[in-house]
């Protein structure tokens, strides 16, 4: 009999650990180009949708991206219908994947992000959010994913407002992930996701000037995986909430490893645009991944510690 | 015209049938199975299998191609044809695909074209504008036109030889002119010289415009279309990771100033006044 | 006639742009490897040692190494016979490789950084020294070049010490690495060099345990590339004083991205594992590259802004 | 031994003349023009090219491969022959290489092994050790001990069929014994069971051993050498990045129990009494 690969994370049941990386996989365009054989076979056991703000946004403009050895840099730039836009037109078509939603949200201030959070929770729809820090705080100036102390502070602002789990996404651009991981810990977060997209450049190599129309983007995919894989440890090993791994995941043997590093589930993302399917791929690898290392269940591997 | 239907979830191996090389560029025929039939203007995320990668570790994404022709084969098979201009890791990978390979596919993708009809209901034919690997699109509307009985006449050009291929093989003579820009064949110069001639010749109202090709060649079609307010639908081209929506990163400027297209679910073909510019990202 | 690349750094009169990553040639090593032939065809124009200790170390356990897409990761741990070992054996070899050298020094506290500078510097073998701040200080217990300020006052206390150049070499594994750059350079440092590996691990797939002997390395090659691409940017446009870029540099098209980003000499790395050749072939596609690109000389690129 | 003359510097192509498989390994040669002669134990830094790359990324680094046989052709070329093991996306890549492709090679790097005589003055003969791929050196070895006229006797150990090799192509069957860890032919069990009883036969005193093969037989041979003070030679492996020590990568425990050899230079071929375990970051 198969492993089953059945878990949880921070209340919210997943039939597996794969969930997607927020801005990877559009469902709603994936549905529209594939039909309902998406949601027969949805390749996620829990949809994270990329990352919405509170007005609308048009996004970068172009080059928004650049093929690397073993990955790619993107500057998308967030664009996206604005919260009401997306509460109106989106959440709903949303759920009809029949997958638990998290919904990824970004603010430039406490304030705005505490708005995005009550709407947002406000709805049954969504099972879970998550919050993208890897931006500037009007006030401060800073980034509030590369400080602890303004991470804690935005969580300690957010918790009170909703029951539901707040997941905090970390920023892989600083010098220690496991000391802001601490502090979200601190401010009431119930589970870290990471990594996020490493800070990096192009050069268009006819006119030798800046390839991507913001100047600058993240490194993702394969190439990745290894400084992924890192953070993760050092995340997991810091604090006893979950944490979702991702950063170049590809297949099942790539997952287990972000597991075996203390990931309680991971995340596709990159893997996406290369296969539809790659969700699906990555969870049937996991199985056998799992067999094939002799673990007896997917908690084993889990509760496992790296040495 | 023939609505898109939705492609199979996910990509799926095709055998390699045939690969030849046209002029400067090449030609490889896939036999897909269990795709549904795509329409002219759209097109496919490739990648050749196994080792879908190179030295420097690129291709590393999968690669957006339009098809160039369709056929049916005794046993009712799509043969799916790929005209394909080696501009680097990706498109080298493809053309060394051999008969027997396994290339993945995934797609058909996009919106294709309208119907002349659709876009001027005074139009008497269509006006088709090909330039370098652009002449793919064209030459799979051609046909479409021809199953219909839509009079055309189509429009090729090319920098040079090397740079140049097809024309052969998806083009009939009749009704096909060349412009090379060095002068090898047909006129010496670009197509948009062909175009406005043509244009200056007939009654632009029952003039309608389809191009493909190089951005610039699209942005003067685009212009010399709007200037004269022929309706124009243009195959545009833009760098993508996904094809289906996914990576918001085929961003296409539009016409109203806000905000882009998606280019991969919202085109690849547009209509002129849709865009601000062909020239998105190139050069800047 | 084809464009020239004689250049300096700080001082240091270079027939060409193209130097080796510290730790990434043994030059000793390799001349007993490959012979007078090495001499004859120096790949590079300016020697850089691997990084020296005041006392001798055995290097990290094995395993040391691992293959990552695009990329590898190693845990060398600093072998070496120490700064006395080094003065009295190596550095007289090494004067005969027949260009200026460089040496790399790191110590755990300012006192021993001090010891090695002035020892080093009293060489006249040696044009200038490279300081490898990756490195906890005793007393401190941060990361010397993690923290603007330690890595300013640092080098506030080894400037006085020498008239020779002071390279800087940063580490990647921060938030702004142009924070630490222009501390440096306020401390009085007469270049940088940049980047180091960016942490990363590897699981072993059998044992599922740390493969590393160490549990961590560094990552490094292709992969890190568009990475060391964007720090180096930033790290150029915040300081005055000269960079040198280094981080998967492979062929002369990347290291003309290099020195438009900013640098203006480069480094090569892990490319020599490819290729023992690979410092030739970067110098003579540098050539290449440069005309492709219509640039006149090589100053016209060192001195291109990126837009 | 004859003394290792220094490897031309950098890598050069070779041409791919042959491969085949032999067992479940294969063989390949290469053509080595520019190339001295190598010595037995050395080993040559690997990667086929055009495209040393993969899907996943990987192989990035060149693969270090003994050469398990060295001929001349008539135009006194060096003929070097490769026993490949397919454990992973590099040895796979290269037993992808047909006959007219191009692999680049950088060496002969490395200490090769002594003579009997070198390590033991009393020294009858040689027992030659080899287990699954390690065969290959030993095969090189044999070749040079008759060449000189100094008796010898092989064992070769294997897993089963499917890990095995070569022995035909590459060990006469005189003098040469077998053991199969499922009894596929000749002694049913460990290689080191056919050493211990070879031991324990004849007067240890005269005896000298060479091993090279999996680290548990190394070490186990290692041990049983050290209890009877037979000086014995292993030929070590351990991943490597360069191959001619640059990057400090290849680190094998001293026997003194301070610090490391760097077994690309100092190695790969290393006596018993060198090394504290011939198990390094196995399953640790
Ligand atoms: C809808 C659509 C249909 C298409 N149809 C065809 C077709 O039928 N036939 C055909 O030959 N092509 C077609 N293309 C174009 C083709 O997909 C692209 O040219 C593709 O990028 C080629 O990949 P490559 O690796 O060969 O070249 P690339 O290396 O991608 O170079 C292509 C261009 O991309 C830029 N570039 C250079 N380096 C990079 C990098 N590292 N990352 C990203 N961009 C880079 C440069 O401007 C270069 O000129 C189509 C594109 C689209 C969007
Ligand atoms: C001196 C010397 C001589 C050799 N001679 C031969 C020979 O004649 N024939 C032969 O077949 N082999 C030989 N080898 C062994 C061969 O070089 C290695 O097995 C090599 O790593 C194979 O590469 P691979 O990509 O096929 O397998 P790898 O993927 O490198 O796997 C080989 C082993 O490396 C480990 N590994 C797994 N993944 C990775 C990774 N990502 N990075 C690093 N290590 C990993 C695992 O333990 C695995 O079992 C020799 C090695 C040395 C040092
Ligand atoms: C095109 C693209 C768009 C992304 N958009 C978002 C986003 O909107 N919000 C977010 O938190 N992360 C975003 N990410 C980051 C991914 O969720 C993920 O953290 C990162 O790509 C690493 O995983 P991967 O290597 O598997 O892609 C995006 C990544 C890519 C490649
Ligand atoms: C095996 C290895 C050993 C290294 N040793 C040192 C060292 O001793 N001191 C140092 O400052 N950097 C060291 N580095 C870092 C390199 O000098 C360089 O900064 C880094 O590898 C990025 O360049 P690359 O991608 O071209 O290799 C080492 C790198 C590698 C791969
Ligand atoms: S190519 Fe990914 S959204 Fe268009
Ligand atoms: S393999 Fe690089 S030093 Fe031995």
């Amino acid at each position: 009999m198969a492993i089953s690969l059945a878990t949880d994370l921070c209340g919210i049941k997943l039939d597996d650990p794969v969930l997607n990386g927020s801005g990877t996989f559009d469902a709603l365009a994936a549905r529209s180009v594939f039909g309902d054989a998406l949601i027969r076979d949805f390749p996620f056991s829990a949809y994270v949708s990329k990352t919405i703000t509170r007005s609308p946004r048009a996004g970068n403009p172009p080059h928004r991206l650049w093929e690397t050895p073993s990955g790619m840099i993107n500057s998308i730039g967030l664009p996206g219908p604005g919260l009401e836009g997306f509460l109106e037109r989106d959440l709903p078509r949303m759920a009809e994947l029949g997958v638990p939603l998290i919904v990824s949200v970004m603010a430039d201030s406490r304030e705005v992000f505490g708005e995005l959070v009550e709407a947002v929770a406000a709805r049954e729809e969504v099972a879970g959010i998550e919050l993208n820090v890897s931006c500037p705080n009007v006030h401060s100036g800073l980034i509030v994913g590369e400080q602890p102390a303004e991470t804690e502070g935005l969580m300690k602002a957010l918790r009170p407002l909703t029951a539901k789990p707040l997941i905090v996404k970390l920023t892989p651009n600083v010098a220690n992930p496991d000391e802001v991981a601490r502090g979200a810990e601190a401010g009431g977060a119930d589970a870290l996701s990471l990594i996020n997209t490493i800070k990096a450049v192009a050069i268009d190599p006819v006119t030798t000037r800046n390839w991507l129309g913001a100047g600058q983007g993240g490194l993702s995919g394969h190439a990745v995986r290894p400084i992924a894989l890192a953070q993760v440890r050092a995340v997991s090993a810091a604090v006893s909430i979950p944490t979702v791994g991702m950063g170049g995941i590809a297949d099942g043997e790539s997952a287990l490893e972000f597991i075996l590093a203390g990931a309680r589930v991971v995340a596709v993302g990159t893997e996406n645009f290369r296969d539809p399917r790659a969700g699906i791929e990555v969870g049937e690898g996991l199985v056998r991944a799992l067999e094939r290392r002799g673990f007896g269940s997917l908690a084993e591997a889990q509760d496992s510690t790296l040495s | 015209m023939a609505s898109e239907s939705t492609a199979p979830f996910g990509r799926r191996p095709c055998g390699v049938v045939d690969s030849r090389v046209t002029g400067g560029y090449r030609i490889f025929t896939l036999i897909d199975e269990e795709g549904p039939a795509p329409v002219p203007g759209q097109f496919y995320m490739l990648s050749a299998a196994p080792d879908w990668a190179g030295e420097g570790g690129r291709p590393f994404l999968p690669r957006a191609i339009s098809y160039a022709r369709l056929e049916r084969t005794a046993r009712g098979q799509q043969r799916l044809d790929f005209l394909i201009d080696e501009v680097g890791p990706g498109t080298a990978r493809l053309a060394q695909m051999e008969r027997g390979d396994s290339c993945l596919i995934a797609g058909p993708f996009g919106h294709g074209f309208s119907l002349p009809r659709e876009l001027n209901p005074e139009a008497a034919g269509a006006i088709l504008v090909g330039g370098g690997i652009g002449i793919a699109p064209m030459a799979v509307l051609r046909r479409h036109l021809i199953d219909r009985g839509i009079p055309y006449r189509a429009l090729l050009g090319f920098r040079d030889r090397a740079h140049s291929g097809g024309i052969d093989e998806l083009f009939g003579c009749e009704e096909t002119r060349l412009a090379f820009e060095d002068g090898n064949a047909g006129h010496k110069g670009y197509v948009t010289d062909l175009l406005l001639r043509m244009l200056e010749g007939d009654d632009p109202a029952g003039a309608v415009v389809y191009a493909c090709g190089p951005p610039a060649m699209l942005e003067a079609v685009r212009i010399i279309c709007a200037e004269r307010s022929v309706p124009v639908e243009l195959a545009l081209e833009s760098p993508m990771a996904c094809g289906y929506g996914a990576c918001y990163g085929c961003a296409v400027p539009k016409a109203s100033g806000d905000g882009y297209h998606r280019l991969c679910v919202d085109g690849p073909v547009l209509r002129g006044d849709e865009i601000s510019t062909a020239l998105a990202g190139v050069g800047i």
